[in-house]
C-alpha cells in the first residue's frame, strides 16, 4: 500500500488576467490505506493538487511521491494509481464490461484472469446485470458506478476521485458515500478524495485537507478542523449551522461582544480579534451569562436552531428539544468552558490570554 | 448527439404545414435540379440535334456508343483509381492534421490556416501554380529535387506519373477541407477521456485505435460521402494542368463529360455518360447512407 | 492529443509541460516536426502566389532573396477588369445566396427533422439527388430557364440554382434533429405555433453550423467560375472570377506573376477575413455538432 | 455570436430588398441597333480595354448602332458560351471564335454566311483583301462564314546567344529539318552528371498538339485533310514520317525533352534559356520581347520538301438568330474593325498576325517592323502557310489526332501504330458528313 506525499509543489496558469496560482506551495502527507479528503469551495485549487498527483497536470516546482517514490516527472501510467473522474469519463461507444476491463485490455491480462476479476467486481459493486449495456442506457448511479469499477478493478493501491458523487441526488449521494468508505476499508487502498462538501470530507475521511485559493489552510483529522480551526475560514467551513463568529470590542473589564455591554468574554488582550463559538455549544440560561434577543427559531425535532442578536452581530444557537422562546424574547446564553475558540485580528487561531468566568458555566 | 428515436407530429399540426414549409426549397430544387437532370435522361435516348439532322430518338444507342468507347473506360478506369487514391489518402491526412491542431502543438493557429488555404484558394488559380510546381527542369519540385542531386522528371508530361501528380493536387485540395470537419469533431470529445486512458495506460495509438477512431466514426462517413462525390466531380485542376491528357492518362469522367458536352457539343451522349455518372454517385451514396445509419448506435 | 488540455480555458504557464502519455519529449518532438513540414507543404502554393505576385515575372521562378519586390503585377491585374465593380458584385452574389439559403433550409430542415407526413423519405431522397448531380453539366437547361424567366444577365441569375442547397438542409436537418425535444415542447406550452418555436428555439441553438455552412457557402460561391460566366454578359452582374480568368488565357504561355497577383487580389477579402475569424470559425464547427 | 446572427438577419433582410430590385430591372429601350459581340481573349495585355475602346470609337462613327463587346473567357469558354446562348434561344450577334469552329458552328445551324452581306463591289474588294491562307479556314462549300480577325501563325524562337555559345552563326537560324536537327545537337548542353540543363529545341505537345504537329506535316508535303473537313489523312506516310521526326527529335538525337511538354510553360522555358530554340505562336512576340533578356531570333519553320506552317486564331462569326438590321451592324463593324489601319493597330498591339497585305503597308506597321524585323517573319511565312486542321466534329476528330500523337511522344505507341488508330477513329467519326 502506498502513501503519498506532496513537498511544496505548486502549480501556475497564465490567463489573460495574469498568473493564477492554482496550487501555491502544497505539502501534506498521506498515510497509505487511508481516505484523505481535499476539500474547498470552488476554484480553491483542491481538484488540480489531485490532478497533480496523477500526474494529468505537472508541477511547475515541488515533489510528489507516491509509495515513497518519487514520481513528479512520471506520467499518469507510471504511478500506479487509478481514477474516478467527476463526469465519469466512460467511453460511450463501449459496453460497461469493456469500459471496466479497459485498463486491463491494455495491459494484455489474460482472459481467464479478466473475467475472473470483472465477474469480482460486477458483483461487489452490482452490476452483473448491466454488463452488456452502453453507458447511454444507464442511470446516474449505475454510471457511478461503472467509473467505479474501472478503477478498483486494476487493483491499484491509490484511487483518486474527484468529486465522484456530485453528479448525484442527496439520498443516494449518501448511499455510495457509505459504500466508497466500506470498500476503501475493504480493499485496503489508499483514497485520495476531492469534494467541496464538507459533510462528505467528515463523515468518510481519515485525514483532510481544506484548501483555500491554493494555499493549504489546514490539514488533519476531521475532529481537528471540528475542534481545533486554524482560522475563521476553517471554522465556518466545518459544521452545520457554521460556527458563529463574535467580533470583540473594548467593555468596562475586558473584551465585549462588539455592540453589547457586557459582560466581558474575553480578557482586554483580545480586544479587536474574533470570538468563535460553534451553534452546538451554546446552551440557554435564565438570567445569566450574554443577554440576546430573539429574532426567530427554527423547531427541526431533535434540536431548535435559535437565531439570536447581540447588538450588532447575529448568532445561532442550537438548544435541544423545543424552547420556548419567539421572536421578540431575550435569551441569556451560556457556554462550558472551553468551548470558545479565539481567533487574532488576522483571522488566524490564537490562546487567549486568559477566561473571564462570568458567562461560562462551570462543570 | 443522441438520436431522437421516433419524429412526433406537432400537436394539432398537419402535414400541410411540412410541405407548406419545404415548399419553396422543393421548387427551387425542382426547377434547377430534378428538371433539368429529367431533361437529360430523356435526352440520353435521343441523337444530338444538328442542323442536318434533328434529333430523333434511338433508344439505347448512345449507351451502346458507351459500351464501345475506349475512352469512355480509360476515363472510368482512371476516375476509379482517382477515388481510390485520393479519397483514404485525403481522409488520412485530413485526421492527422485534426488530431495535431487540436492539440498543443506550436503554433497551431498558423497551422490551421496553413492546412485550410486550399479550401479558400479557387481551383482555377491554384491549379496554375501547381503547374509551376511540377514544371520540368526548373519547377519548385525540380529544384527542391535538383538540390539532393536527383534526376529530373516530366511529372506531367508522361503516362506513368501524369495521373498520380494531379491526385496529389486533389489530396491537397480536400484533406485540408475534412480537417475542419474532424477537428470540430475532436474539440467536441471529452478530454477526459483521453485522461481515464492515459491513466489506465494506454499508448496513444491504442486510445486512438480503441476510442478516438470509433467516436469519430460518423465524421469519418460523413466526409466519407463527400469525399466519394468530390472524387468524381472536381476536374478544375485537370482543365488547367493536363485537360485529360497525355493520351487520356489523366482523363476522369466528368471531364470527359464536359468534353463531349462543351467540347464536342453531343449533347445526346453527354448525357448518358451523365446517367451513368449519375448511377455510380447513388450507388455509392446508397452504400454510405446505409452505413450512416449505424452511427445511431453508439452516439 | 498529446497533452492535456488546461480546465476552465486557461493555458498552463510555460513550466514543466506534461505528457500524458509515456515516451515524451522526442515523439512530441517529431510530431511537431511533422505537423509543420505538413503545414508547410499545404501553404506553399499561398507562399508561392506571394512570392510571384510581388516579383517581376522574370524573378518568379528564381528564389533569390535580393530580388526586387514590385506592386506592378497588382496595378496590371487591377486595371485588366473592372475589380472595383466585380468586387461588389460577388459581394452582392455570395450575401444573396446565402441570405436565401439560410432562409430555404432552414425551413426545409425543419420540415425533415420534426415533422412526419407521408412521403418523407422519398422527398428527402429528391433532395440528396442535388449532392450528385453536377451543376456543370445542367448548364444549358438552365440557361434556358433563366432566358425563359427573363433574368439572364443579372446576380440573380447566377445565384438562384444555388439557393435551394441540399448540403445545408442535411447539414441542419442533423442539427436540428439533436435539439432536445422538451425545449420544442416548453416553447410549444408557452403557445408557440411552428414557426416561431423553430425561430425561438431552433435557429439559436443552431447558430454555430449557421455559421460553419456561411462560411463554407461563401467560400464556395466567391470562386464559382463556370456558371457565372456563362450566364452573365455585363459587367454589372459579373462576379470577380470572371475577371481573373483573363489571366490564365494560355495562347501565350503563363505568366506567374500576373496569375498570382490576380488570384490574391480576387481572394484577398476571404483570406484576411479566414485570418480574422479562424478561431471563431473552429468554434462554430465545435459546437455545431457535425460529427 | 449575438453579433453574427444579428449580422445574418439583417443580411437575410438585404437580400430580400435586393432580390426585388433585381427583378425590377428595366426592359431595354428601344432605340438604337444592339449588336451583343462575344470575344475571347487568348493573349497577355489590356484586351478588353483595346476591345472597349474599338467598340467606343466605333459607336461614334455609327451612332444608330450600339455595339456590346461581351468578354466570353477563353476560347475554349467562349465557344462553350456562345452555343449555350444558341440553345439557350438568346446567341449574340457576332463573336470571335475559333477558325476550327467553323463546322461545328455551321452544324449547329448557329451560323449564317457573309455572301448574303457582300452586296458592294467595296465589299468584295474588301474580302478579297484577306491573305489566302487564313481564307482557308474561312470557307467551305464555296461559301464563307468567317472573317478572319486575330489570326497566328507558328514560327519558331531562337536564343541568339545561345547559337553564339554553340558556335553557331545567330543570323542563320536552320532552314531544314537536317540542319535544325544538327544545330539542336550543338546547342542540347549537358552538365557533368549528364543531365540536360538546355535543350536544342522544343514543341510543345499538350493542349492542341495537332496544330504544332501541323507545323511538321505541311511541310513534309501534305496538310491533314480535305477541304470540305470530311476527310482526314492521318496514316499517310508523310503525316507518319513528320510525327517519326518529331518522337527522333526525342530518343535518337535527344535533343528535345521527353514527353509532354506543356504549352503554358514552353515560352517560360525559353526565357529561362532552357531550351535554345521553340516553336510556338505569333502571339508570344510581344511577350518575348518584353521579358526576354538575351538577344533573340524568329525564324519560319524548317522545311522538310518545303516550307511550311499552320494558319491558327479566331474568326468573326455572324449567328443566325438576329434580325437583319443586327446583321447589317454587325457586318458594318467587322468590316470597319478590319480596315488596314485598324487591323495593323490590332497586330501590333497584340502580336497577331494582321490579316491582310495591306495592313502591312500602312505607315505605323512599316515603322514598327523597321524597328522589329521579327513580327514580319509571320507575314513572310504566310506564302508557304495552309489551313489549320478543321472539319466537321471538329475538336473529336482533332482529339483522335491529339491522343495518337501524345501516345507516341510517349513512347506507348509507334507513330505508325498511333496514326493508324487515330485514323480509325477520325473515319468512323466522319461517316456521317461524307
Amino acid at each position: 500500500m502506498s502513501a503519498i506525499g506532496a513537498e511544496h509543489v505548486s502549480k501556475h496558469w497564465s490567463t489573460a488576467e495574469g498568473v493564477v496560482r492554482a496550487v501555491d506551495d502544497a505539502s501534506f502527507a498521506f498515510k497509505a490505506g487511508t481516505l484523505n479528503v481535499l476539500l474547498g469551495p470552488s476554484g480553491c485549487g483542491k481538484s488540480t493538487t489531485l490532478r497533480l498527483i496523477a500526474g494529468l497536470e505537472g508541477a511547475d516546482s515541488g515533489r510528489i511521491t507516491i509509495g515513497g517514490r518519487d514520481v513528479t516527472g512520471l506520467p499518469p501510467a507510471k504511478r500506479s494509481i487509478a481514477m474516478v473522474f467527476q463526469s465519469y469519463a466512460l467511453f460511450p461507444h463501449l459496453t460497461v464490461a469493456e469500459n471496466i476491463v479497459f485498463g486491463l485490455r491494455v495491459r494484455k491480462l489474460a482472459r481467464a484472469e479478466l473475467e475472473q476479476r470483472l465477474t469480482r467486481v460486477a458483483d461487489l459493486l452490482g452490476l452483473g446485470a448491466l454488463l452488456q449495456r452502453k453507458p447511454s442506457q444507464l442511470s446516474g448511479g449505475q454510471q457511478q458506478r461503472v467509473a467505479l469499477g474501472r478503477a478498483i478493478i486494476a487493483e491499484a493501491p491509490v484511487c483518486l476521485m474527484d468529486e465522484p458523487l456530485s453528479n448525484l441526488d442527496a439520498q443516494l449521494r449518501a448511499e455510495m458515500r457509505v459504500e466508497i468508505r466500506a470498500l476503501q476499508r475493504k480493499l485496503g487502498i489508499t483514497m485520495v478524495y476531492v469534494t467541496h462538501d464538507q459533510v462528505e470530507a467528515m463523515s468518510m475521511a481519515d485525514h483532510v485537507v481544506l484548501m483555500r485559493a491554493g494555499t493549504i489552510e489546514q490539514d488533519g483529522t476531521p475532529v481537528d478542523l471540528y475542534e481545533r480551526p486554524a482560522s475563521t475560514f476553517v471554522a465556518r467551513f466545518i459544521g452545520t449551522p457554521p460556527m458563529n463568529l463574535l467580533k470583540l470590542a473594548a467593555g468596562s473589564d475586558g473584551a465585549v461582544i462588539e455592540g453589547s455591554d457586557g459582560p466581558a468574554v474575553l480578557d482586554a488582550g483580545c480586544i479587536g480579534g474574533t470570538l468563535g463559538l460553534r451553534p452546538e455549544h451554546i446552551a440557554l440560561a435564565f438570567e445569566q451569562g450574554l443577554r440576546a434577543a430573539v429574532e426567530s427559531v427554527e423547531y427541526l425535532g431533535g434540536d431548535s436552531l435559535v437565531a439570536c442578536r447581540v447588538g450588532a452581530q447575529a448568532l445561532s444557537v442550537r438548544a435541544p428539544g423545543s424552547v420556548g422562546l419567539a421572536r421578540g424574547d431575550t435569551a441569556w446564553l451560556t457556554w462550558a468552558a472551553g468551548a470558545e475558540h479565539y481567533f487574532g485580528p488576522d483571522g488566524r487561531h490564537a490562546q487567549p490570554a486568559s477566561r473571564r468566568q462570568g458567562v461560562t458555566q462551570l462543570a | 448527439m443522441r438520436q431522437s428515436g421516433s419524429v412526433r407530429r406537432f400537436r394539432g399540426a398537419d402535414p400541410v404545414i411540412a410541405w407548406l414549409l419545404l415548399l419553396p426549397a422543393m421548387s427551387l430544387l425542382a426547377l434547377f435540379t430534378h428538371y433539368p437532370a429529367i431533361a437529360n435522361l430523356v435526352h440520353s435516348f435521343y441523337s444530338t440535334p444538328r442542323a442536318s439532322h434533328p434529333s430523333k430518338f434511338i433508344g439505347l444507342d448512345n449507351y451502346r456508343n458507351l459500351v464501345e468507347d475506349p475512352v469512355f473506360w480509360q476515363a472510368l478506369v482512371n476516375n476509379l483509381w482517382y477515388a481510390l487514391g485520393t479519397i483514404p489518402a485525403s481522409i488520412a491526412l485530413a485526421l492527422l492534421m485534426a488530431i495535431w491542431v487540436n492539440g498543443r502543438v506550436k503554433g497551431r493557429g498558423i497551422l490551421r490556416l496553413a492546412y485550410f488555404t486550399p479550401t479558400i484558394l479557387p481551383m482555377i488559380a491554384v491549379a496554375n501554380i501547381w503547374l509551376f510546381f511540377y514544371t520540368p527542369e526548373y519547377g519548385l519540385l525540380e529544384q527542391f529535387l535538383g538540390w539532393f542531386g536527383l534526376a529530373g522528371h516530366n511529372w506531367l508530361g508522361s503516362r506513368d506519373t501524369a495521373l498520380p501528380a494531379v491526385m496529389v493536387v486533389a489530396i491537397w485540395k480536400e484533406a485540408g477541407f475534412f480537417m475542419i470537419f474532424y477537428l470540430a469533431a475532436l474539440q467536441s470529445m471529452s478530454p477526459q477521456l483521453a485522461e481515464a486512458a492515459a491513466i489506465e495506460g494506454a499508448s496513444r495509438w491504442y486510445f486512438f485505435r480503441r476510442v478516438t477512431f470509433p467516436l469519430l466514426m460518423p465524421t469519418t462517413l460523413f466526409v466519407l460521402v463527400n469525399a466519394v462525390i468530390n472524387a468524381f466531380r472536381m476536374v478544375d485542376h485537370i482543365v488547367v494542368m493536363t485537360r485529360g491528357g497525355p493520351d487520356n492518362a489523366t482523363e476522369l469522367l466528368l471531364y470527359y463529360i464536359y468534353e463531349i458536352g462543351f467540347r464536342f457539343f453531343d449533347s445526346g451522349y453527354a448525357a448518358a455518360l451523365t446517367m451513368v455518372l449519375l448511377a455510380i454517385l447513388a450507388a455509392a451514396a446508397l452504400l454510405q447512407f446505409g452505413f450512416l445509419e449505424r452511427r445511431t448506435h453508439y452516439q | 492529443m498529446s497533452t492535456l488540455r488546461a480546465s476552465a480555458g486557461v493555458a498552463p504557464a510555460a513550466g514543466r509541460a506534461i505528457v500524458l502519455y509515456g515516451r515524451g519529449r522526442t515523439g512530441r518532438a517529431l510530431e511537431t516536426l511533422g505537423a509543420w513540414l505538413l503545414g508547410i507543404l499545404w501553404i506553399l502554393p499561398l507562399v508561392y502566389a506571394f512570392w510571384a505576385a510581388f516579383h517581376s515575372s522574370a524573378d518568379s521562378t528564381h528564389f533569390t532573396l535580393s530580388a526586387p519586390w514590385t506592386l506592378a503585377n497588382f496595378v496590371r491585374a487591377w486595371h485588366a477588369a473592372p475589380f472595383a465593380r466585380y468586387f461588389l458584385n460577388t459581394v452582392l452574389l455570395v450575401t444573396m445566396v446565402l441570405g436565401a439559403q439560410l432562409v430555404l433550409v432552414t425551413l426545409a430542415a425543419y420540415a425533415f427533422a420534426r415533422f412526419e407526413f407521408r412521403g418523407r423519405g422519398v422527398v428527402f431522397a429528391l433532395v440528396l439527388v442535388q449532392l450528385m448531380v453536377m451543376p456543370d453539366v445542367l448548364i444549358v437547361e438552365n440557361y434556358r430557364t433563366m432566358t425563359a424567366l427573363g433574368i439572364k444577365d443579372t446576380i440573380l441569375s447566377i445565384g438562384l440554382p444555388y439557393m435551394a442547397s441540399a448540403f445545408g438542409i442535411f447539414l441542419l436537418r442533423q442539427t436540428f434533429k439533436t435539439v432536445p425535444r422538451e425545449l420544442d415542447e416548453a416553447a410549444r406550452v408557452e403557445g408557440c405555433g411552428p414557426l416561431a418555436t423553430l425561430w425561438k428555439v431552433y435557429v439559436p441553438l443552431a447558430r454555430p453550423t449557421y455559421l460553419a455552412y456561411a462560411l463554407v457557402s461563401v467560400s464556395y460561391h466567391w470562386n464559382n467560375f463556370l456558371w457565372p460566366l456563362i450566364i452573365t454578359n455585363s459587367v454589372e452582374s459579373r462576379p470577380v472570377t470572371v475577371g481573373l480568368q483573363v489571366f490564365s488565357a494560355t495562347d501565350q504561355g503563363l505568366d506567374w506573376s500576373i496569375i498570382s497577383a490576380a488570384t490574391l487580389l480576387s481572394t484577398g477579402p476571404l483570406l484576411i477575413a479566414f485570418l480574422l475569424f479562424q478561431k471563431q470559425f473552429v468554434q462554430s464547427f465545435m459546437r455545431a455538432g457535425i460529427r | 455570436m449575438n453579433r453574427t446572427m444579428k449580422f445574418l438577419g439583417a443580411l437575410a433582410g438585404a437580400v430580400a430588398v435586393l432580390v426585388a430590385a433585381l427583378f425590377a430591372v428595366p426592359a431595354l429601350a428601344q432605340g438604337p441597333v444592339e449588336v451583343p459581340f462575344y470575344y475571347p481573349v487568348a493573349v497577355g495585355g489590356p484586351i478588353t480595354k483595346i476591345i472597349d475602346g474599338y467598340a467606343a470609337d466605333f459607336e461614334k462613327d455609327h451612332p444608330n448602332i450600339k455595339l456590346k463587346p461581351i468578354y466570353s473567357g477563353s476560347y475554349q469558354e467562349s465557344i462553350a458560351k456562345a452555343l449555350t446562348a444558341v440553345k439557350g434561344g438568346d446567341p449574340p450577334v457576332t463573336s470571335i471564335l475559333l477558325s476550327t469552329d467553323m463546322y461545328t458552328l455551321i452544324d449547329e445551324d448557329a451560323i449564317v454566311p457573309f455572301d448574303e452581306l457582300i452586296k458592294t463591289d467595296a465589299d468584295r474588294k474588301w474580302l478579297s483583301s484577306f491573305y489566302p491562307a487564313f481564307m482557308e479556314n474561312s470557307q467551305t462549300g464555296g461559301k464563307t462564314w468567317g472573317i478572319p480577325f486575330q489570326r497566328s501563325t507558328v514560327v519558331m524562337f531562337y536564343n541568339k546567344d545561345a547559337f553564339k555559345a554553340a558556335g553557331l552563326d545567330p543570323n542563320h537560324p536552320p532552314g531544314t529539318w537536317k540542319e535544325m536537327t544538327a544545330d539542336a545537337e550543338k546547342l542540347t548542353r549537358r552538365d557533368a552528371s549528364g543531365k540536360v540543363t538546355q535543350w536544342g529545341v522544343q514543341i510543345p505537345s499538350s493542349g492542341f498538339p495537332y496544330w504544332l504537329f501541323q507545323g511538321l506535316v505541311i511541310p513534309n508535303g501534305v496538310n491533314l485533310m480535305n477541304a470540305a473537313g470530311t476527310e482526314v489523312y492521318y496514316d499517310k506516310p508523310e503525316v507518319v514520317g513528320a510525327l517519326q521526326y518529331w518522337v527522333d527529335l526525342v530518343n535518337k538525337y535527344k535533343v528535345h525533352p521527353p514527353g509532354i511538354v506543356d504549352w503554358g510553360t514552353t515560352p517560360k522555358d525559353f526565357l529561362e534559356g532552357r531550351v535554345a530554340m521553340m516553336w510556338t505562336t505569333t502571339g508570344n512576340l510581344t511577350n518575348i520581347r518584353k521579358n526576354a533578356k538575351f538577344d533573340f531570333g524568329v525564324a519560319m519553320l524548317p522545311a522538310s520538301k518545303r516550307r511550311g506552317s499552320p494558319t491558327g486564331g479566331g474568326n468573326f462569326y455572324i449567328f443566325k438568330k438576329s434580325t437583319p438590321a443586327q446583321r447589317e451592324a454587325a457586318f458594318e463593324f467587322i468590316k470597319w474593325v478590319t480596315q488596314p489601319e485598324r487591323a495593323a493597330q490590332w497586330g501590333i498591339e497584340t502580336g497577331y498576325v494582321a490579316v491582310r497585305s495591306d495592313a502591312w503597308e500602312t505607315p505605323e506597321m512599316k515603322k514598327y517592323v523597321e524597328g522589329f524585323p521579327a513580327a514580319a517573319v509571320a507575314r513572310d511565312q504566310l506564302q508557304f502557310a495552309k489551313a489549320e486542321l478543321s472539319t466537321h466534329d471538329n475538336q473529336r476528330v482533332t482529339k483522335a489526332l491529339n491522343d495518337g500523337l501524345q501516345a507516341a511522344l510517349t513512347g506507348s505507341k509507334s507513330p505508325a501504330a498511333a496514326m493508324k488508330d487515330a485514323q480509325r477513329e477520325a473515319d468512323r467519326l466522319l461517316r456521317p458528313y461524307r
